[in-house]
């Protein structure tokens, strides 16, 4: 949540807080939790748990995506787009009431691959054309909208692949196929964010991009790699969209770009880059679904809910940062 | 271009493990090296001087790759190479340690060593830690440091930083079979003396098996730690000086091309000071890295803080700009008592600060230096609530004249001038208001070669003859003592003790580091 | 030549060859099946006239349609015919004003504020819309039906600030009073969205267990988002779900018995319609002065589509006799109120 | 750059439809893009310290339904009663900024909800109608003829903040505090002063588009602005302006917004369907940021 500009001034505040830093968040979602808790009894019911950890599922992997984009320090509003391609691909490609493909995971394969392909040209963008990914992502989010538009010509393709279908349906441990997805998703994340040169080079360009490049390291290909790897959780959270819906919508991805932001940024990852991690995400995106999920249980007005949740996103994050405050801090 | 065949007459020497001839680099408005010549014998530690802005830093880029040439040659073990990239440099054995520490502070230092050459230990793109670990510490091992190979950097210290870095730069002897050469720019700029002993110890292991080329603009150390010193001077390399038996004053000539005055401190223009009333004086304050700080300067004075890293004195600096907060004690200028919330407040009471992190924390780099100097103190170019051009024209024009600052225009990036150059800027800023009551500076010399130091010195000296009280943290402890009217002594976050230090009756180093540690 | 706006036959009624006229049709997006029939139908009619409709799609962007709208008045309005969606009640004012002060021939569909009138304006010929509160009650009835008139429902509303959603929850508030068994246990927004309903139904579900018999929810996107959560939930064919529009899946759901009810709205008729009259008007086949008033602006008429009689919308037919200048208010249900 | 980038597009909206170069059209664009160019005009100024402002269109519909609740009440009172308002609120996202350190991202993302859903309450979620418009009409009016009083206005306002800031220590104030926060502050500049004052100026801006809003609707609504946002910042992010602070001009704003209008209605106009619109769209601003960016004042991009 704070920025700080070089060696110097990191060394001045890491030491302070660095515990309290990564506690935060997660203190923040058990408060809450118990919150919601004391205040209904269908919260705390098993069933609700459920269903908020099955909600969280998307926008858990869309997360994920994001969270190495937001490592590097760039940001990525490209999902919406890509989520729409790439639910309107695989609609087309498994069984479904507009053609008579029926490939399966084959198709699934090639919705994600589209998905890496719409990542790509975001690091190509950003890194060839020297775009800021705020706004090669932008573009990039449309390009995906007007070829998910192309595909849907007028008529939504349904599917019925019994296998896409029973991802949302079927359930393993309580919790539904796409979870368990997603939560192999979260592992993947975390493997190549601690074990791979990919991911932890990711974290590097965050911390000192400068750095990297004295070092003989080539940040480019890097970067349109991060921005690939996203693209391709977008490609793999437009699959889930498709799945839980039944059919391949355009919009599958709306909304999903600003709130995985404010799930990666609520659980810590900073928009600067060089800190937090798919874990930090994680909990963000769990403290988002507790909210929403929470503030529907407990029977807030719809008027008011979306001005709540913004009130105590911004009183959480307010909340984690106040151990490290300091007076020459910079906060961007 | 023809690289000829056969170098140096095989005779008795043997061939140099880095050679530069003519090597020429233009930027926009200035030519950064003119024709430089450079020779780097085997096991030898090398010295590199000039003043700020003479090429040091270019030159050294240009042997890692860093920045290519217009014209001249580079000869490896007496073959002519070109130089492209990091990894050329490296591949041919030729690592450096910048000027600015260049580590990610989010990685652990492991991670930092093997930075770009992580060989066994990433295979197929996959972390291998305990590998990594390992090679890591044997990096650390060469160098007889003692980090966690997997403590992330930014919680390690300045000085195992600098470990680290070195420890990097070592690796390249794992891309060449030849013995590397080894550069370090300006890296005792941030140690203090006791890391300096360290470091110097190192580098004089590395030259068992490596070639070493040192930048650094105290010429003691230069002379103390290296076999032989380039001079550059302009862009060229004007002259050679082996080590034994020569003194930094010789040194000194060469670089500036003239002698320089041997009153480095500019002592005899000290005034001694008499004041009724002290301009500052603190009583008992704390905050969270030091307690019960009594001080008292007076108007003309200089009093230095000298302390370990950790003695809490930069804090002390920075809750008196406002910076830092504190939990209690009280600060008065003049007898009258003030508050200091923030910045704002400070320079209202008429206290400046000058940073120790020039580039981060003392300037703006893309901006002028017109705007730079103008920063704080707007009423001097403004009239009413608008900015006159012309009256900031003139004004900025004088103080550039005056401190003799050397700037193709006033508008240019403050980012494009010398080191030097950029901190009479920063100066600067302070006074153009006229009003300035307490200047705070943190070692404001830092990386400023012997004639600019020299300079802001003779500033000091005028400020303080003008009733300007001064609090110094200084880049040495010779510094503070040739500066300062009075030394306080910090340690573990209190003041140790007082030492008066009057023109004449200057205390020894020894007497200092005592209360010090 | 009459280049500038407004200057033209005080009547409202124009001279055009039929070649001269410029058909432009306006929705949201392309990328829904009901938007998308609607400009397939305005495509369908600029074919059987020889001529091609030009299609406009704003993003469901109020301010972009604004934007594209006065773009469009200011090119060449003489002969221009604009079939509109107005995104919300609050964009039929500029677009109506916009067009009358342009000479260009407007009809709007859906969203109008209650105190506009087209009578009051010489070129925007008709405003036509289907009866929200009359869809909403015969859907909630349709649902206190098949519940057995006891139990408990939950709503899913639209977007809150469209007289539809309004007006629909209105007709479903009307049907509530009628059957004093059903009780409505809940009620939030889902934007018209199939993704958002699937949450929030999942969520209500959750929340209110066995006690939901039926859903309501204000359009097919969100009664189909609800369908999916109830088959994730195990519930399917356990709990009643209606809606509203009769995209075709949703009625095909009807017809195979998932969904309970849904009320036409017939997109390809609209898209055609629009143009129709317009087309009517700017060739002087229609004198816009001898329109009867109730047809300025009125209902179109709809039905309720329930297991009975959902074969019959399964495939949309549109008559292009409907078209004719004669009987292009044929559908008219009634006046505006 | 950013003016190359202008005419270049409307060299080739020409191309595809000759008819698109009249006064009239030209006019109609103008006027479309006053709201927008106000827009990313108060945003830029927190564009240029260094942070973002993602509340402006969520503001500026609160603004439309406050302005057309009051109307009645307050008539020509109303207008700036409203940028008033709107301004204080811009002052308080700025206050919680720089008081609780949190980004400014977060903040105005927190403001966007909150403000989005006092707008749906206020307004009973619904448009509210503005009966008598005659203190808000003169924004349709047009001056000399030709030239809409929207547009006019909406260049004035830019041309009298970028006089201003220019005129006065705020340019340096500001660069510096875009560039480097920390150095500024070491410097005694009202670093937090100059943030909240921009929130401020943004907020005030949105009121003031609200009240174009009005003017062109006759109407107010809780979401009627929101479309607004990713426009405004991709209008500031066209027109040049780095969006890591420092860098940049309220002038290139004003052109960004003029190239972000005419790829919203030019391509729909002239002809290009709805789906090849958004892919030309994508492509078209993303070259269009190439083109304009001065690479030699950012050296990393994010
Ligand atoms: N990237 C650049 N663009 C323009 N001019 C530059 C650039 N880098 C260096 N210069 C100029 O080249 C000259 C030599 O700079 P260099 O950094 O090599 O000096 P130095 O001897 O290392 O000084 P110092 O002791 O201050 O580190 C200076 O005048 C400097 O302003
Ligand atoms: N309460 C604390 N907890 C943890 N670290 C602290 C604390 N107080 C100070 N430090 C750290 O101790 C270090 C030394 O403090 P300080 O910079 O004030 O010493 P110094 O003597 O001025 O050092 P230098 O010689 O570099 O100027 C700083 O890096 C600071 O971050
Ligand atoms: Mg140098
Ligand atoms: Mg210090």
């Amino acid at each position: 949540m704070t920025v700080t500009t070089g060696v110097a001034a990191s060394r001045r505040i890491i030491r302070r807080g660095a515990a309290f830093r990564d506690a935060g968040p997660p203190v923040a979602l058990v408060v809450i939790f118990l919150i919601f808790a004391a205040l209904s009894p269908q919260f705390r019911s098993i069933a609700n748990v459920q269903n908020i950890v099955d909600a969280a599922a998307v926008l858990a992997v869309v997360t994920c995506g994001i969270t190495f984009v937001l490592m590097m320090g760039s940001i990525d509003l490209s999902s919406a787009g890509v989520m729409g391609a790439s639910a309107l691909t695989v609609s087309l490609l498994v069984a479904n009431n507009r053609n008579d493909n029926d490939f399966g995971l084959a198709g699934i394969a090639a919705a994600i691959v589209l998905g890496c392909a719409f990542g790509f040209l975001s690091g190509l963008a950003l890194v060839l054309l020297k775009v800021p990914s705020f706004m090669a992502t932008l573009g990039v989010s449309a390009i995906g909208l007007g070829v998910a538009t192309l595909m849907f010509a007028g008529v939504q393709p349904n599917i019925s692949d019994a296998m896409l279908k029973s991802w949302a349906i079927d359930r393993f441990l309580g919790l539904s196929y796409l979870t368990w997805i997603a939560a192999a998703c979260i592992l993947a994340g975390w493997l190549i964010q601690r074990y791979t040169r990919l991911g932890r080079y990711a974290f590097a360009i965050g911390g000192a991009e400068e750095v990297l490049t004295l070092s003989g390291v080539r940040v480019k290909p890097y970067k349109v790699a991060v921005f690939t790897v996203a693209g391709a959780f977008y490609g793999l959270a437009g699959v889930m969209v498709t799945s839980q819906l039944g059919a391949g919508l355009v919009q599958a991805g709306n909304g999903y770009d600003f709130s995985a932001i404010t799930a990666a940024v609520v659980g810590g990852t900073l928009l600067t880059g060089g800190r937090g991690g798919i874990l930090h995400s994680t909990v963000g995106v769990l403290l988002v679904m507790v909210l929403t999920n929470g503030l529907v249980q407990i029977g807030v007005s719809p008027y008011w809910q979306g001005g709540v949740e913004g009130l105590i996103v911004v009183a959480a994050v307010a909340a984690a940062v106040i151990p490290q405050r300091r007076r020459n801090q910079v906060v961007k | 271009m023809s690289v000829p065949a056969e170098r140096e007459p095989a005779t008795s020497a043997p061939v140099p493990a880095l050679e530069v001839r003519g090597l020429v680099k233009h930027y926009p408005g200035v030519k950064a090296l003119d024709g430089v010549d450079l020779v780097v014998r085997q096991h030898e530690v090398l010295g590199l001087a000039g003043e700020n802005g003479a090429g040091k830093s270019t030159l050294l880029k240009a042997l890692v790759g860093l920045v290519t040439p217009d014209a001249g040659e580079i000869y490896v073990r007496g073959g002519a190479v070109k130089l492209r990239s990091v990894v050329e440099a490296a591949n041919h054995g030729i690592g450096m340690v910048f000027q600015e520490q260049s580590l990610v502070p989010n990685l652990t230092a492991a991670e930092n060593i093997l930075l770009g050459s992580e060989g066994a230990a990433v295979r197929r793109g996959v972390y291998r830690w305990d590998v990594m670990r390992r090679l890591a510490q044997e990096q650390l091992d060469k160098i007889g440091s003692k980090i966690d190979p997997l403590a992330r950097t930014d919680t390690l210290s300045f000085a195992d930083r600098q470990m680290v870095e070195i420890a990097k730069v070592l690796r390249i002897e794992q891309r060449s079979q030849h013995p590397p050469v080894i550069i370090l720019d300006e890296p005792t700029s941030v140690l203090e003396s006791k890391e300096i002993d360290t470091l110097f110890a190192q580098i004089r292991r590395l030259r068992e098996f490596a070639s070493v080329v040192f930048v650094s603009h105290r010429l003691d150390e230069v002379l103390d730690v290296c076999d032989r010193v380039t001079v550059l001077r302009g862009g060229q390399s004007v002259g050679e000086v082996a080590t034994a038996g020569a003194v930094p004053r010789e040194l000194h000539r060469m670089m500036i091309g003239s002698t320089g005055s041997d009153d480095h401190y500019h002592e005899n223009a000290a005034e001694p000071v008499e004041a009724e009333q002290p301009r500052l004086s603190v009583r008992g304050l704390s905050g969270k890295s030091f307690r019960d700080i009594d001080l008292d300067v007076a108007a003309g004075e200089i009093v230095a803080i000298v302390g370990v890293h950790g003695s809490g004195r930069e804090d002390v600096c920075r809750a008196l700009f406002g910076i830092e907060p504190t939990s209690a004690g009280e600060i008065r200028m003049d007898g009258k008592k003030i508050s200091l919330p923030n910045t704002r407040a400070a320079c209202a009471a008429g206290i400046g600060y000058v940073p120790a992190e020039r580039k981060i924390e003392g300037m703006v780099g893309p901006m002028s230096v017109a705007e730079n100097m103008t920063l704080t103190k707007q009423k001097a170019r403004c009239a009413g609530p608008f900015v006159v051009p012309k009256k900031q024209a003139g004004l900025v024009d004088r103080w550039i004249e005056r401190l003799s600052i050397r700037t193709p225009t006033r508008d240019t990036a403050i980012q494009r001038l010398s080191g030097g150059n950029q901190q009479k800027v920063v100066l600067a800023r302070w006074l153009i208001g006229g009003d300035i009551r307490l200047l705070l500076l943190d070692h404001p010399t830092r990386g400023l070669d012997i004639g600019a130091r020299s300079e802001v010195y003779r500033l000091m000296r005028e400020l303080a003859a003008s009733g300007v009280a001064t609090v110094l943290l200084a880049d040495s402890l010779e510094e503070a003592i040739g500066m300062a009217d009075r030394i306080l002594v910090m340690n573990d976050g209190r003041v140790a003790t007082e030492v008066g230090c009057p023109s004449g009756g200057k205390p020894s180093p020894l007497d200092l580091v005592k209360e010090m540690v | 030549s009459e280049e500038a706006a407004g200057d033209k036959d005080p009547a409202g009624a124009g001279a055009c060859k039929p070649a001269d006229v410029k058909l432009v049709g306006q929705v949201r997006n392309e990328s829904n099946p009901y938007e998308a029939s609607w400009l397939a139908g305005g495509d369908a009619f600029a074919k059987s006239v020889g001529l091609t409709q030009q299609r406009l799609t704003y993003g469901g962007d109020s301010t972009k349609q604004q934007e594209q709208i006065s773009q469009l008045l200011a090119g060449d309005t003489k002969c221009l015919v604009m079939n509109v969606l107005p995104n919300g009640d609050s964009d039929t004012a500029p677009i109506v004003k916009g067009a009358d002060k342009a000479g260009a021939f407007l009809v709007t569909q859906w969203n109008k504020p209650a105190d506009l009138k087209p009578a009051d304006y010489k070129t925007w010929i008709s405003h036509i819309t289907y009866n929200g509160v009359e869809s909403g009650k015969q859907i909630g009835d349709a649902l206190a039906k098949s519940i057995g008139g006891s139990g408990g429902i939950i709503a899913l509303q639209g977007v809150l600030d469209t007289a539809a959603a309004k007006d629909r929850f209105a007709g479903l508030q009307a049907s509530l009073k009628e059957n004093a068994g059903v009780q409505l246990l809940d009620q939030q927004t889902a934007n018209f969205s199939r993704a958002e309903a699937l949450t929030v139904t999942k969520t209500l579900l959750t929340k209110h267990g066995d006690k939901v018999k039926g859903i309501w929810a204000a359009n097919d996107d969100m009664a189909l988002g609800a369908l999916e959560a109830l088959q994730q939930a195990g519930k399917s064919g356990k709990v009643a779900v209606v809606g509203i529009d009769a995209v075709p899946d949703a009625v095909t759901a009807v017809q195979n018995g998932t969904m309970t009810a849904t009320v036409s709205s017939d997109g390809t008729w609209q898209g055609g319609i629009g143009l129709a009259i317009g087309f009517c008007a700017a060739t002087g086949k229609l004198q816009v002065k001898d329109i009867a008033a109730d047809n300025r602006a009125f209902y179109a008429e709809q039905f309720l589509i329930t297991k009975d009689n959902a074969a019959q919308f399964a495939q949309p037919k549109t008559d292009p006799a409907d078209f004719d200048c004669a009987n292009v208010f044929k559908r008219v249900a009634g006046p505006l109120k | 750059m950013p003016l190359i980038a202008l005419v270049g597009l409307v060299v080739a909206l020409t191309v595809a439809d000759p008819d698109f170069l009249t006064l009239r059209s030209l006019t109609a664009v103008s006027r479309t893009a006053a709201p927008l160019i106000v827009l990313a005009a108060g945003a830029t100024l927190i564009v240029l310290c260094g942070g973002i402002d993602l509340s402006i269109a969520a503001l500026a519909s609160l603004s439309t339904v406050l302005l057309a609740l009051w109307l009645p009440d307050l008539g020509g009172l109303a207008t700036p009663v409203v940028i008033a308002v709107a301004a204080a609120i811009g002052a308080v996202q700025g206050l919680a900024h720089v008081l609780l350190r949190i980004p400014s991202f977060i903040v105005t993302l927190g403001g966007m909800s909150i403000l989005s859903a006092v707008a749906l309450v206020v307004s009973g979620a619904g448009t509210v109608r503005v009966v008598d418009d005659s203190t808000v009409k003169w924004l349709e009016l047009y001056v000399a003829g030709y030239v809409p009083m929207s547009a006019a206005m909406a260049l004035l306002v830019v041309a009298l903040i970028a006089a201003v800031v220019k005129a006065t220590p705020l340019h340096s104030w500001i660069s510096a505090t875009g560039y480097s926060e920390s150095a500024a502050r070491l410097a005694g500049t009202p670093v937090d002063l100059v943030k909240i004052g921009a929130f401020c100026v943004s907020g005030a801006c949105a009121g003031f588009a609200a009240v174009m809003l009005v003017s062109r609707q006759f109407s107010g609504g809780p979401t009627m602005a929101d479309n607004l946002l990713l426009p405004a910042v991709a209008a500031i992010v066209v027109g040049g302006t780095a969006i890591t602070g420092g860098h940049g001009s309220l002038w290139r704003s004003l052109a960004g917004a003029l190239v972000v209008t005419l790829l919203r209605v030019g391509l729909p106009i002239v002809g290009v369907p709805s789906a090849y619109e958004q892919i030309l769209y994508g492509v078209i601003i993303v070259v269009a940021v190439a083109l304009t960016l001065d690479w030699s004042k950012v050296s990393i991009i994010k």
